[in-house]
């Protein structure tokens, strides 16, 4: 039988699953969501209408989806510069997302932050710009339910890169030591930025590195939503019921490039590498499932275009949102200021 | 666990106050630890940038984190966390988020630690935005400071200590202090002959030499902010266009706070006319502060060099 | 690799030239790797700290290490290795040893990188001793200083960069200019009217300002520093005293640099007559840098800023 | 056939075992010598002419010997705030080392410095009160050995509370990626200052950490002279010959305190554990084994007479050394200056 699609067409943070299992069309759905976003802001840096620098999630949509799927509500999130895909996976607002890295008034930070959002709606504290910065911030988060026993996990997405920067090490101590509910997402991508990880590392898998922490871990595809999620899954369920952390090291890939500022990147991966990754598509994968368990081709198409005029409304919301009155740089330095 | 053994005290019974408050640090009383469980009272690795991003996690989402950092040094270790995180977060999201946190530390005394741990560097906080920043000049107002520090909710808290208080302290007084507001000076004493502004350590020399020069007949006015971010500018600058002469003092470099405060004064109307030059400082100098007591003795603002200097402006004019 | 392109033709002449330069980032150029060999140009995992330990290291024991920390805000990350150690080290020793290396990085251009990584965070290191602390003001200068930088042997120094100068780049003056020494400002142009000095990015706006103004007659003191450790006083004081009025023009909030600046100057015997109050700042306002580009317009130092305030204060007096 | 007692009695860095081995004799010398230094700076600093904090070695002078005797004079060497051991096993200048933990003019470091010294002559370059950070500095020692094709390694000495901090698990990472010759000995003593390590590591051995970057790990006994030595030459000939670093990790005991200012520390540590690791004294240890290969008994008192005389006559210099010119404070602050 054909899993129907929901009534409602926004993405928001997905329901606990029932039965530990994964809502497939609503997977699909928010990835769909994701590539069809990314490529069109991509579209509209080059355009000049988005600010700033932009890190498409290309190719790793699997990983945000399958991961938010099965958190809920009250769970806090850590993103990075390369957030729009969490963000979205979260179910943050497209609009105010759009309006944000447009730096427009109505963007989900008034146009202060660009790519690095937060969202106190959606329990996103904050996507840094500093890699492996913002793990020690997501276990604070995981302090505060340990202190309050109110059963939320924190989880923070990063990079492999971000495994060589020390405050993440801290992290992975303090975080068994302290038996935090926190659960890293690492998204290994072969590359950071220009360098790829073998130039780097002894071996690319960081999941030796937590294992050394003694830190439960995770090894999966990362193309492969129905993996992350069920590695996920498994690993909130251990949190929650007050277990201590978990790593999840998920391989993947992106399928265009690092970053591009105004101009459309000139980053060239080898043809062979790409490819492989190419035929790998989580997008395809996951209607391949989908379509093997049944599902309408129509359905699926649907969720496309249907994705492709939220993108389109979103950049026409943003287009049209004001630019910041030029007074409010100087406000919300903190608390209580003006 | 503090230098001012009494801040602990304070710290103690905030603790039982606030359920939210948490205690993180390398080392901690085994006695809050039963009290309070291990939840709250949180002995860490020795990661201090972890342990202030984390504490930055906990005050975003509900907590309010005392990191004891333990020496102002380790500060440095933990610039990333503090400056381009903690202090950026609740205008990065446009005020959504905010990071009520405390950073204790001791700065110097006369410990021969050595060019690494003897630092006072508040005054690199005073140029990056979204810290406060307070260094208390006398045992009480550190405990009435703490208080506020950790009740507050507007963002994250610097409170420098500078060992040597605890020489002073009345510790019944200090217990009871109640919390003080950030951005308000203390007026040691009152006088004309000229703005004496004292941090932190230099605080009790400064009053010394009040004390000296008022025998002389010499009343000077002088001036503790207790806090450096927010800067209780208007009564430094009302003084000054009141007495028309300057002295910094402070048992730091004159390129950290004193810089910073002069800039600051500058900046509002009439008070260069006012000084017309007449500004003395009382400082460490721009180099490392070096172990052997014996060059670490011209570091200090002693009660000699502050009267020398309020003489020196005295009589220029 | 740096943000100003011709900076790296630089380095690989000097590559070529010492064999002891070596050099460190977390991205290298590919034809480097080929033509020194991994040991010398070595790609490092996202771990600036160490890379600036290692670098000590490495100075310590004979190289001549140069590190791209990419972004200004990255220093953050390693204050600790940059102000307790690498800045420390020739003290603590008494002179023993020193840490001849070089760290790269750019501060702001307009590229909307908000308030994390648009930051001019010089300021601080006037206030940490041991380190030098050069910010130029063209791409000349940059070459010229980074030159003197990668062949200096006294110590840790830190060459800040303003993406934009590469907009006013003439490439082939860039590439040909000889090292230049540490503490020698330079004279943009010459007038009696005011003294303007302008810092990095903001030397490009106070020229013009200066172009502008002489149409109109009035003709300013235009003085870039190029390096603020060692700040070239004589040059900044001998004008202030002549011209009596001071515009301080930054890209960075007043609080770093030119607090600073305004502090060591009002030092020197005269000044703060000769000034009188006559003292204007054009520079960011005393919170993070917004990625909107309308929000950020007020964090430029522009000609049209730059003329008003000379304006202000001639019509001052 | 008892080891003679070598003719000049001063404290130098050993020569290259000839034949891998360790010299017995002149191990012992060198531990007595530190074990005396040590007792005599306690009663210094409570007699106020140590000025600074005292962080004394007894109990752990295994780890510096075993260490120091596999060395070369052209290798290079990190230490920590607790470095004198390590300092007189490198052969540091005793009568200088005296006069600077006393703040004098004839100090290592002219009295500016304290314990926190540093000595070209023996190629010891810091002595950091920062936990961990000294470590990439020893890499970068490492890095000119490396490009100069020296045959010189280096070596950092740190307790396991170092693994905490996030710079030394980078160091990890790039010493590994970078084969450096660089050999990292923790002295894994059980405490960090007043925090007992179990309380803030999920094991207490680190080893796991190391073995997570994939550097080659040695676990020994560090109590015992000799398998720390083995542990160290072999280390030290696979750095020489270019294939990268070693982890060390000596498991060993402080049998005094972490810390004492002005009065004698009150720090207590528990009456088995302490007994049990003073029964198994470093030097009993190597005491034992001498005495078994049949060095006459008296040969060893002999050495313990002779470093209490060195020691003696060390507090007598550092005592005469004249204060430094005050205006000495005002110098060095980088080459060049006055
Ligand atoms: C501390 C720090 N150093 C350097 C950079 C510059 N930088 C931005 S992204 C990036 C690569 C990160 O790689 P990885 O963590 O694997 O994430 P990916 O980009 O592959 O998703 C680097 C080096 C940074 N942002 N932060
Ligand atoms: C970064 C840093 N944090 C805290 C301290 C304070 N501190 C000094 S020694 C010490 C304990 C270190 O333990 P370990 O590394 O095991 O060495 P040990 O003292 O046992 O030899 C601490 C926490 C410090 N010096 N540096
Ligand atoms: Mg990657
Ligand atoms: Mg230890």
């Amino acid at each position: 039988m054909a899993l129907a699609l929901p009534a409602d067409p926004a993405v928001s943070p997905m329901d606990p699953p029932q039965d530990g299992g994964l809502d497939l069309v609503a997977a699909y759905k928010a990835m769909v969501l994701i590539r069809a976003y990314e490529e069109r802001i991509l579209q509209a840096r080059t355009d000049r209408e988005v600010i700033g620098p932009v890190h498409p999630y290309i190719g790793q949509e699997a990983v945000a989806v399958g991961v938010c799927a099965a958190l809920q509500p009250r769970d806090h999130l850590v993103s990075h510069y390369r957030g729009h895909g969490h963000a979205l996976a979260r179910g943050v607002d497209l609009d105010a997302l759009t309006a944000e890295l447009f730096g427009r008034a109505d963007g989900l930070c008034g146009g202060k932050a660009a790519a690095l959002v937060s969202d106190p709606a959606t329990h996103l504290l904050l996507s840094s710009g500093i890699v492996g910065a913002g793990i020690p911030v997501a276990a604070g988060a995981a302090m505060t339910s340990q202190v309050r026993r109110d059963g939320a996990v924190a989880v923070v997405f990063f990079g492999e890169g971000a495994l060589g920067a020390g405050v993440v090490h801290e992290t992975l101590t303090l975080a068994v030591a302290q038996r935090l509910p926190l659960i890293l997402v690492c998204e290994n991508n072969g590359y950071q930025g220009a360098t790829r990880t073998e130039e780097v590392y002894p071996e690319t898998s960081v999941a030796r590195i937590a294992e050394g922490h003694r830190m439960p871990v995770h090894r999966v595809d990362g193309n492969d939503t129905l993996a992350v999620h069920a590695a996920a899954a498994a690993s909130v369920a251990v949190a929650r019921a007050g277990q201590g952390p978990a790593f999840i090291e998920a391989s993947t890939y992106l399928t265009r490039f690092h970053l591009q500022f105004d101009r459309p990147s000139g980053e060239r991966r080898p043809a062979e590498e790409l490819d492989g990754w190419l035929a790998r598509d989580p997008l395809d994968a996951l209607r391949g499932h989908l379509l093997a368990a049944g599902t309408a081709p129509d359905l699926l198409d649907a969720l496309h275009s249907e994705a492709e005029r939220r993108v389109e409304a979103a950049v026409a919301f943003a287009r049209t949102s004001p630019w910041p009155a030029p007074e409010l740089a100087l406000t919300n330095l903190w608390a209580g200021t003006p | 666990m503090n230098e001012l053994a009494v801040l602990d005290l304070v710290l103690e019974q905030e603790l039982d106050r606030n359920p939210d408050l948490v205690f993180l640090a390398t080392s901690t009383p085994p006695s809050w630890r039963t009290r309070f469980g291990a939840e709250r009272v949180r002995t860490c690795p020795i990661s201090e940038p972890a342990m202030v991003g984390a504490a930055l996690g906990a005050a975003m989402t509900g907590l309010r984190p005392v990191v004891d950092l333990n020496r102002a040094s380790f500060a440095f270790l933990v610039m990333d966390q503090l400056v381009n995180h903690a202090a950026r977060i609740h205008y990065l999201s446009d005020g959504s988020y905010r990071a009520p946190m405390v950073l204790t530390s001791a700065t110097r005394g006369p410990q021969q630690l050595g060019p690494q741990n003897e630092q006072c560097p508040y005054g690199v906080f005073m140029q990056t935005p979204g810290v406060r920043v307070a260094v208390p000049g006398s045992a009480t107002d550190a405990c009435a400071l703490l208080r506020t520090a950790v009740r507050d909710e507007q963002g994250p808290v610097l409170l420098f200590i500078a060992p040597g208080l605890a020489d002073h302290c009345d510790l019944r007084a200090a217990l009871a202090a109640e919390p003080q507001p950030f951005g308000v000076a203390h007026r040691v004493r009152e006088g004309d002959a000229a703005t004496v502004v004292a941090i932190g350590s230099a605080v009790h020399a400064a009053t010394r030499a009040g004390d000296e020069l008022a025998a002389e007949g010499v009343h000077v006015e002088l001036l503790d902010p207790r806090t450096l971010v927010p800067l209780d500018l208007p009564a430094l600058a009302a003084s000054v266009l009141r007495t028309g002469r300057l002295v910094l003092v402070d048992d730091g470099p004159r390129s950290g706070a004193p810089a910073q405060i002069l800039a600051a004064l500058l900046d509002v109307p009439g008070v260069a006319l006012a000084l017309g030059g007449r500004i003395a400082h009382v400082s460490a100098p721009e180099v490392p502060v070096p172990s052997s007591p014996v060059l670490e003795a011209q570091y200090w603002a002693t009660p000699e060099r502050v009267t020398a200097a309020v003489r020196r402006l005295t009589a220029a004019a």
